[in-house]
């Protein structure tokens, strides 16, 4: 295809009339007859000007703050205080101030944990997958699920430090050089997570930065132009983007390479969170299937996260243009896909056991069935429905229906950690050692802090970062041009 | 024609600040994580002004005279009053800090010293092993004998124990000295 | 700020952490004037023999103490007692002596406030109170038999209207009576099982509320695994499955009271047996056949309706009584908590005799063991170190409380005895109490009974005092134990022997010695001629140390000794007694239950209860910590309507209890079982108000014979009471191990 | 180092900026490295300037940075998992010294590691980044506009270049000294 | 099978036996350990809370319905296994395995993660959710040979460790093996029904050792393949009608 190809006609818009199936993803907003501020921009054929108010629009989220964000930014900044102060009770009085005891070692802090390890999958595993596929409906949403990663991951690991009993000698777990010559054991899947966490933060953190340069320079420039406060930082980070020729290429390669190497650390971190659990020899725990299970309720909890998060995104900044239901409705394909692989995983571990009748792993489903019943049903009850309804394109592109849907795959998935841990920890081989736990006040004012904490990173990214991936929508306008197939101009993208 | 790095002063100073605090708190850490610090000296006053230097350099009386318990127990063992009076009971009786542990002796007052070489809880440590192999005292109370009034001289960091077990073969299983 | 605190701050604050960097906290190196001769290892301790005094077993134990305190008390493995091992209340010994609500001070009872005196006028006082008493005095110990026991005996004896009583574990009264009828010996016959292959516990538990659980313990684990190739065969009776029922092969629950009839039973069937197969013993067949007559109405077809076991059962018990295996029938609290303990116990001690009797084998059973010692000492020691038997009955104290109602008395001295607690209320102790104008205690702790008290006197705790003591059984050979203090006391505390000695002095009474320590040496070597393996040699003050290094005296029978087997006094006499009436309980029909109250190891009587360890030590049956419960068969429970938890109501004519019901398949159903030594109301923070007091529930019912409370003769009710508790239990109610570990 | 002059022309439409490369190149004569297109966004290669001698060629050794820190971190690893076991020789759950498994997992993870540092280092050497100085540039860009931007040696060159820029449909010509 | 490297026949390997057929369930042997080991003990809330501090627990199960009821008690304490779970899982060797079969842990390497405690079958492993509480007179009774552990730590039955070294720096001292019956942990020492055995069981004279060859010795969880050092052996019932 050559470029004299690549093209923009005034009709672009009236040649679509390709029912409801579009394929040109970014043109949906302009019919969308509520944004006609995007249309008229668009309908004019100079990119300048349209893509300046691409750019405004997009930025106004960043560079516009209403008082109500403050109001909210307090608002989380008591609940974290209130979780932080909490904590630093329990540092200081000791671990004695959660619920947790002999031999239910771990409790809500660990499940907390593995839910925000997997929460941060969605991100970086939905960006590289549809970064390395192309697919074009990926574009607006990546910068949103990857900072999603970022700071889950951030509150993730925040966890085992909570966690701990001696705070003050964690240092103990880095391998540094000591007058003791004494080492971590790299034998312990603790270690292995450690490092695998700490990677994966280095990892989705620098992803997200390396996504943001282009964008960061775009703020810059209005931030120069309007002698905002925020010129300061993003001249700075944006490191003399200029958006040459030269650092367009390096950059597409080394985005491309990154993709490849967070999709090969993103399911290794999961897998062996998930082998801080099956390594063990505690029944229930101690399966093979809970590499791959993770990972997959991982994604699955990140991508309803993901949509969670998009539409709250759309609602309160009223970027309908930019997050279009389209994305929502792809997004929510993936999501029937993964959860009835998820569903499956869950049948298989079931199943397996279930037909064993093998008494100490029976005895588990049996005491969770009995103590944790209702929550159960919540769990996979929820998973199913949810893939019940979403098999309907009118549930998947109506914004409250999923809103409320992907909310409830994410409780059934905080509900599932909590099943992991709790039960199986409080039915351990030792029978005389049964036993009880609800969490503390603690455990749940640092456990709802922690949430609080995520939203807080979020709501501040959100003033400080640009939120779209504004390059990536350009370059997919760039690419993008009209065909004509028999009568229809169809709106093709350009692949290499 | 564009300039990028317009740093302003403020950001600098933040800049500065962050990296300052970084690098301030990695020397504190290796200080703290190297331990030389522990070395505080640590010169009490005792209550009975006694001195080594008198007792065991001039007067060349062996360490083990008085801590008598050093070479079959855990213990140095500090030597009671009753120690004392088998030779000032015919030495130097009119000095004023030899009345003091005369009154103490008559009274059946036990002395109440300031410890100077002090180990964590978690560390076990045997005189008698030490002893055995012919470790001398000044490995780790330092000149001991030069001193009038004692002084911490070591730190007692883990490694400090743990060069002198390897280079001698002691053993370095934890449990050698933890408990 | 120590190091750990401060490395923690460091952590988290590392600049401040430098700042406040201000090395360790002083310590102090106290070393001793004049160091211990022995010039042990200092760090590892000097250990001294002593005994304890936790209970009256007079079981010998080992302390060690590092720097003049006391860390450890183990057992003193040359102890015929002990035998090394130390029960659960010796071991926790420790804290009692380290105790934060130990009393420091001499106090004295202004209008219920106490107030700290010094010791010259605590003993001025009591001096003066005595003086004015002349003679109208009463004592009250706990049943120890020691020195005090011996030196009060002399300072009051049963002159001018003195009165002397004690306070001991209820029931011990029948189990002396029940065997000296059989043997001439005044003690509690204490079988050693080590040798038994057979052994019927009839309610004895051993483990929790046994004359000496360290010494039953240790024969029962030799009879079970002691022996190579042989593995004793244990049957518990009794109408709850407590730890003891446990560990042995097989529980047979029989209905309350009827522990005796089972024996009897036995014995027609041994009997029986003996004459159809035409064994001679040397009884004689006359005899045999007298009794025969005489049991003729026990035959198990026809006790089947009163103790609930089957006649076959009764057979195969029987069979090792006749058969070469020596067979063993031990009694305990599960017989003689009833109106025909003595009988009971002497049921018993006739089936065991007969047994020895008829059997071939059965010298080897050591049971009978003893040796042979100087009559002239086991009087002197007698007199010396401890109450007459008859001193010690439960009917005394009886007496002892109507004297006080009458104003008999005008000055009492209690020694480490709780009665206001530990007896029944419907005794009205503290009512009694109240009659009497002058009362001195000598406790290491305010309890119910020191509070009642005009003038609290702090006694030094065992581990730092002088004393001798006989244990209270027999365990095969003679034992003067010697308790010597192991711990520099640390608090303004004076021994009471020497307190009274002191103040009997000043009063103008005659003392037998200047001091407990003084007293007991006068005594030791006045009959130092007599005991056996202290070398003649040595001089008074060696054999004193010879003595002290071994914790007591006792003969070493391993060696040098000749073992008696002890005249069965009146084995052919016995047989116009072997009838036994019928149990009486306390309580018309609308009390349909049978209360059951029974000892833990942890708690004792009570004087457990304030000690941490114990609390947290999981009761061995229920697995409770730090709780009161009350056991009911889960099938009344289910009938009555409650699960575990809820609060139930325990009803009898003298008082009601309520605490949370904890349904246990080991019991009878028409049981309801109570741990004592729970519902402390002024014991310390850890003790009060944990629980209820089962002795609000007894009425007096008095063994006869022996005069010994009949204390599992009360009948009750219960009734669900509003509320539920959290049970801590230290097992999960649903905790089962599927294993065949347990069986053999 | 020699002085030299810039000239950016921003063009509105692509079209425009198609036509004119080609003619600017020829015109100065400019080989590879002395014109550079800026963009707002990544256009596909050949479009902006459709003679492949003149593109800036991806190097190759772009992907060494990743594949030499990639075998940085695979040593790190085995030394971090393996060598840490040798010298810490405790017996911990029967397990060797030197085991396997944990040894790969490390390694995987700090060979990914440091392949992303590598990326991102060579993402900057061969991207030119940072840069902070004083560069030919506008925020027109970000808005999007495409600026031609090239080096000459001489001013009577940049100003020729600059008229020739605007003649060829620049909206905005910005003349600069050693600022490329 | 024993793991790979140490415990030779000429070194000492620790090991302890549980005669079931002699435990009375008296429970002497949980407060001597308390009293040997500095053990606090956690009060009323602390228990409330379902925590418990017991290095040596008297496990009691419930079998059966009246009247033929059966109680069990089943002495637990670490099983100082030879491939123990518990180490590999440490992330900072506070816990492993020494050359005399004792599966040791460092109290003040101990980070506080827990995970050993997760990945002991026989939950005999106890953390510090508090500092312990000894105030004022009770610190007289603190056994000077044992540390104490602040908070944050976990803890188990270390085989009285200070003990078996000080029993063996008394052999050593007379130049001569530790003899079988020298070093008793505090349990052994004190149970009175001698259902606990302790000794060298690379020594086949030892008594533990018979017992522990003896046909009744069985390992808890045998099927898990941690090689304990403690052997029960079987009993507590034998038909007797």
């Amino acid at each position: 295809m050559s470029s004299n190809n690549v093209k923009r006609s005034s009709d672009a818009v009236t040649a679509g009339g390709h029912g409801d199936i579009s394929l040109l993803p970014e043109l949906e907003a302009f019919r969308d007859p509520k944004s006609k501020a995007a249309r008229a921009s668009y309908d004019d054929a100079d990119i300048y000007r349209d893509e300046k108010s691409f750019n405004e629009h997009t930025l106004a989220p960043m560079f516009t703050t209403s008082r109500a964000y403050f109001v909210f930014v307090i608002a989380l900044g008591i609940v974290i205080a209130n979780g932080f102060a909490w904590f630093v009770a329990q540092t200081f009085l000791g671990m004695g101030q959660t619920n947790m005891h002999e031999p239910l070692f771990w409790g809500a802090y660990i499940a907390t944990f593995v839910f925000w390890v997997g929460m941060s999958h969605s991100g970086t595993i939905v960006s590289s997958i549809l970064r390395l596929s192309q697919a074009n409906w990926r574009r607006p949403i990546l910068r949103a699920a990857e900072a999603m990663t970022a700071f889950s991951l951030l509150v993730a690991g925040m966890f085992p430090l909570v966690h701990v009993g001696r705070l003050w000698r964690v240092y103990y777990m880095f391998p540094l050089p000591n007058q003791r010559e004494l080492w971590p054991n790299f034998k312990s899947p603790l270690m292995w997570d450690m490092m695998a966490i700490g990677i994966y933060l280095t990892g989705s953190m620098t992803f997200l930065f390396i996504g943001l340069l282009p964008d960061l320079a775009v703020a810059r420039d209005k931030a120069i132009r309007e002698n905002n406060w925020r010129r300061h930082y993003l001249s700075f980070l944006s490191l003399g983007w200029r958006g040459s020729h030269r650092e367009w290429s390096v950059y597409n390669k080394a985005s491309m390479f990154l993709a490849v190497a967070i999709l090969c650390i993103a399911p290794s971190v999961h897998t062996i969170v998930s082998w801080d659990f099956a390594m063990t020899m505690t029944p229930g725990w101690h399966t093979t299937i809970f590499g791959p299970y993770f990972v997959v309720g991982a994604i699955y909890s990140g991508i309803a996260a993901v949509i969670t998060l998009m539409i709250s995104l759309r609602w309160i900044f009223k970027l309908d243009d930019v997050i279009r239901t389209l994305h929502i409705d792809c997004l929510a394909k993936l999501l029937i896909v993964i959860a009835i692989i998820w569903t499956y995983f869950y049948f298989c571990e079931f199943n397996v056991v279930w037909y064993s009748q093998k008494p100490e792993e029976w005895g588990i489903w049996e005491w969770q069935a009995e103590r944790f019943g209702s929550f159960l049903w919540i769990m996979v009850g929820g998973s199913v429905l949810s893939i019940f309804l979403m098999s309907w394109r009118k549930i998947r592109t109506n914004m409250v229906a999923m809103f409320f849907i992907t909310l409830l795959v994410n409780v059934g998935m905080f509900i599932e950690r909590y099943l992991i841990v709790v039960p199986i920890l409080s039915h351990r081989d030792s029978a005389y050692m049964w036993t009880d736990y609800v969490p503390s006040v603690t455990e749940l004012s640092i456990i709802v802090g922690s949430f609080a904490y995520f939203v807080l990173l979020y709501a501040l990214f959100l003033k400080l970062f640009p939120i779209v991936t504004m390059a990536d929508v350009k370059e997919g306008v760039i690419v993008s041009g009209d065909v004509k197939l028999g009568r229809h101009a169809v709106r093709m993208q350009v692949k290499e | 024609m564009v300039k990028f790095g317009s740093l302003s002063t403020t950001a600098k100073v933040v800049l500065g600040f962050i990296g300052t605090a970084i690098a301030t708190f990695l020397v504190l850490f290796y200080i703290f994580y190297e331990g030389p610090f522990y070395l505080v000296a640590h010169q009490p006053t005792q209550p009975i002004n006694y001195s080594h230097k008198v007792h065991a350099d001039d007067n060349k009386i062996p360490c083990q005279y008085c801590h008598t318990f050093a070479r079959r127990s855990e213990m140095s063992g500090v030597p009671g009053a009753a120690r004392c009076m088998n030779c000032h009971e015919s030495v130097k009786q009119e000095a004023p800090e030899i009345k003091k542990v005369i009154a103490h002796y008559e009274n059946n007052k036990p002395i109440e010293w300031v410890k100077v070489f002090d180990l964590p809880d978690h560390v076990w440590f045997s005189h008698k092993k030490h002893i055995a192999k012919d470790v001398s005292c000044q490995t780790c109370h330092g000149p001991i004998e030069k001193m009038d009034v004692v002084s911490r001289t070591n730190d007692f960091q883990m490694g400090f124990c743990l060069d002198c077990h390897q280079e001698n073969e002691a053993p370095t299983d934890c449990w050698t000295c933890h408990t | 700020m120590d190091r750990r605190s401060f490395l923690k701050f460091g952590a988290l604050a590392a600049s401040s952490g430098v700042m406040g960097a201000c090395g360790q906290a002083t310590q102090k190196v106290i070393p001793f004037v004049i160091p211990p001769e022995d010039g042990a290892n200092p760090v590892d301790g000097y250990h001294y023999a002593t005994t304890c005094r936790e209970c009256e077993a007079g079981c010998g134990v080992v302390v060690r103490t590092v720097n003049g305190r006391a860390k450890k008390i183990e057992g003193n493995s040359v102890h015929p007692i002990s035998n090394g091992r130390a029960c659960v209340k010796a071991q926790a010994a420790v804290q009692r002596v380290y105790h934060s609500e130990r009393l420091t001070d001499p106090m004295v009872n202004k209008n219920g406030k106490f107030e700290k005196i010094s010791w010259n006028d605590a003993i001025g006082m009591l001096v003066e109170k005595l003086k004015i008493a002349n003679g109208k005095t009463f004592f009250l110990n706990n049943g120890a038999n020691d020195a005090l026991a011996g030196v009060v005996d002399s300072i009051f004896g049963e002159k001018g209207g003195n009165f002397i009583a004690s306070n001991h574990d209820f029931g011990h009264e029948s189990l002396i009576a029940g065997g000296s009828s059989l043997f001439d010996f005044p003690k509690i016959q204490l079988a050693d099982m080590s040798n038994a292959d057979f052994t019927i516990l009839l309610g004895a538990d051993m483990n929790e509320s046994g004359v000496s659980p360290v010494y039953q313990a240790y024969t029962f684990g030799q009879s079970r695994r002691g022996r190579p190739s042989k593995r004793g065969r244990f049957v518990y009776c009794g109408s709850r499955l407590s730890p003891t029922a446990a560990s042995a092969d097989k529980w047979l629950p029989v209905p309350p009271g009827q522990l005796g009839l089972l024996a009897l039973s036995i014995a027609q069937v041994v009997v029986d047996t003996v004459i159809q197969r035409e064994l001679a013993p040397s009884v004689g067949r006359d005899t045999l056949m007298g009794w025969r007559q005489a049991l003729n109405s026990f035959t198990p077809e026809k006790t089947y309706k009163k103790i609930e076991v089957k006649a076959d059962y009764i057979r195969r018990m029987a069979a090792p009584f006749v058969d070469e295996a020596p067979a063993l029938m031990v009694a305990g609290d599960g017989v003689v908590g009833f109106t025909n303990g003595t009988s009971s116990t002497e049921a018993i001690e006739f089936v065991n005799m007969l047994s020895a009797e008829i059997g071939r084998e059965k010298t080897k059973l050591s049971q009978a063991k003893t040796l042979q010692s100087n009559p002239t000492l086991k009087a002197a020691l007698q007199a010396n170190f401890g109450l007459a038997p008859e001193k010690q009955s439960f009917r005394r104290l009886k007496i002892l409380t109507d004297g006080m109602v009458g104003n008999e008395y005008k000055v009492g001295i209690i020694s480490h005895t709780n009665p206001v607690f530990d007896t029944p209320k419907s005794l009205k102790f503290k009512e009694a109490l109240a009659n009497v104008p002058f009362k001195v205690s000598f406790s290491c702790f305010m309890d119910e009974t020191t509070v009642e008290c005009n003038l609290v006197l702090p006694d030094n705790h065992w581990l730092e005092s002088w004393s001798a003591q006989l244990p209270n059984f027999r365990p095969g050979v003679p034992i003067l134990n010697l308790v010597q203090p192991t711990v520099v006391p640390f608090l303004n505390t004076k021994q009471a022997g020497d307190v009274l000695l002191e103040a009997a002095a000043k009063a103008g009474i005659a003392v037998p010695a200047k001091n407990l320590e003084s007293f007991i040496g006068t005594v030791i070597e006045k009959n130092r001629a007599y005991l056996k393996d202290v070398p003649t040699a040595l001089d008074t003050k060696e054999s004193w140390n010879h003595m002290l290094q071994s914790g007591g005296w006792w003969p070493n029978y391993n060696i040098g000794g000749q073992a008696e087997t002890p005249k069965p006094a009146s084995l052919s006499a016995v047989s116009k007694n072997l009838i036994i009436e019928d149990p009486s309980f306390d309580g018309d029909d609308s009390y349909q239950f049978y209360l059951h109250p029974y000892k833990t190891a942890h708690m004792g009587r009570g004087n457990g209860a304030n000690q941490a360890w114990m609390h947290e030590a999981p009761d061995p049956v229920t697995t409770l910590m730090w709780q009161f419960w009350i056991e009911v068969n889960p099938v009344m429970a289910s009938t009555i309507g409650v699960v575990e938890g809820d609060i139930v109501k325990v009803a009898s004519p003298y008082g009601s209890i309520t605490g949370p019901v904890f349904p246990f398949a080991g019991l009878r159903p028409d049981v309801i079982a109570v741990p004592v030594g729970y519902g402390h109301t002024k014991y310390g923070e850890l003790a009060n108000n944990v629980g209820s007091n089962a002795m609000n529930l007894l009425g007096i019912t008095i063994d006869k014979t022996s005069g010994a409370l009949a204390f599992r003769s009360q009948k009750v009710s219960i009734t669900k009471d509003k509320g539920s508790v959290m049970m801590m239990r230290n097992a999960h109610p649903r905790g089962e191990y599927k294993g065949e570990i347990f069986q053999l | 180092m020699n002085n030299h002059y810039t000239v950016l022309g921003l063009y509105k439409k692509m079209e425009t900026t198609v036509n004119a490369t080609p003619q600017i190149r020829e015109a100065f004569n400019l080989k590879d490295g002395e014109i550079e297109v800026l963009t707002s966004a990544a256009y596909p290669d050949e479009i902006l300037i459709e003679d492949k001698t003149l593109m800036y060629q991806v190097n190759k050794r772009q992907f060494l940075f990743p594949f030499l820190l990639g075998i940085v971190g695979l040593a790190i690893g085995i030394l971090l998992a393996g060598g840490t076991g040798w010298i810490m020789n405790l017996d911990v759950g029967g397990k060797p010294p030197f085991a396997l498994p944990p040894t790969g997992i490390i390694t995987y993870e700090f060979t990914l590691l440091f392949a992303v540092i590598g990326s991102v280092i060579s993402l900057l050497i061969y991207g030119g980044l940072p840069n902070w100085t004083e560069r030919a540039y506008d925020p027109d860009i970000t808005d999007g506009s495409l600026g031609i931007l090239i080096k000459v040696n001489s001013n009577e060159e940049q100003n020729k270049a600059a008229d020739m820029m605007a003649n060829l449909g620049a909206y905005k010509v910005k003349k600069g000294k050693n600022d490329f | 099978m024993k793991s790979f490297n140490y415990k030779k026949h000429n070194d000492y390997k620790w090991a302890m036996t549980v005669d079931l057929d002699r435990c009375d369930g008296c429970g002497a042997c949980v407060v001597a350990c308390q009293a040997e080991n500095n053990i606090p003990s956690l009060g009323v809330e602390q228990t409330q809370e379902g925590r418990n501090m017991l290095w040596l627990r008297i496990e009691r199960y419930i079998e059966g319905s009246y009247p033929d009821v059966k109680v069990r008690f089943l002495p637990m304490m670490c099983q100082h296994c030879d491939t123990a779970p518990c180490e590999s899982v440490c992330p900072v060797y506070a816990t492993y395995q020494n050359n005399e079969g004792l599966n040791v842990q460092v109290y003040n390497r101990c980070v506080g993660t827990r995970f050993c405690g997760n990945n002991c079958p026989y939950s005999v492993r106890y953390f510090n959710w508090y500092d312990p509480d000894f105030e004022g007179k009770e610190k007289n009774q603190l056994n000077p040979d044992v540390s104490l552990r602040e908070k944050g730590i976990m803890e188990k039955c270390t085989f009285c460790m200070q003990r078996i070294r000080r029993g063996k720096d008394n052999a050593a001292d007379e130049g001569r093996e530790v003899h079988d019956g020298d070093i008793k942990p505090a349990c052994v020492q004190t149970c009175p029904t001698g259902a606990l055995e302790f000794g060298n069981i690379n020594d086949h004279h030892s008594r533990v050792s018979k017992l522990a060859h003896s046909g009744r010795a069985i390992s808890l969880f045998e099927e898990k393949g941690t090689h304990p050092s403690v052997k029960y052996l079987k009993g507590g019932t034998a038909d007797v009608f």
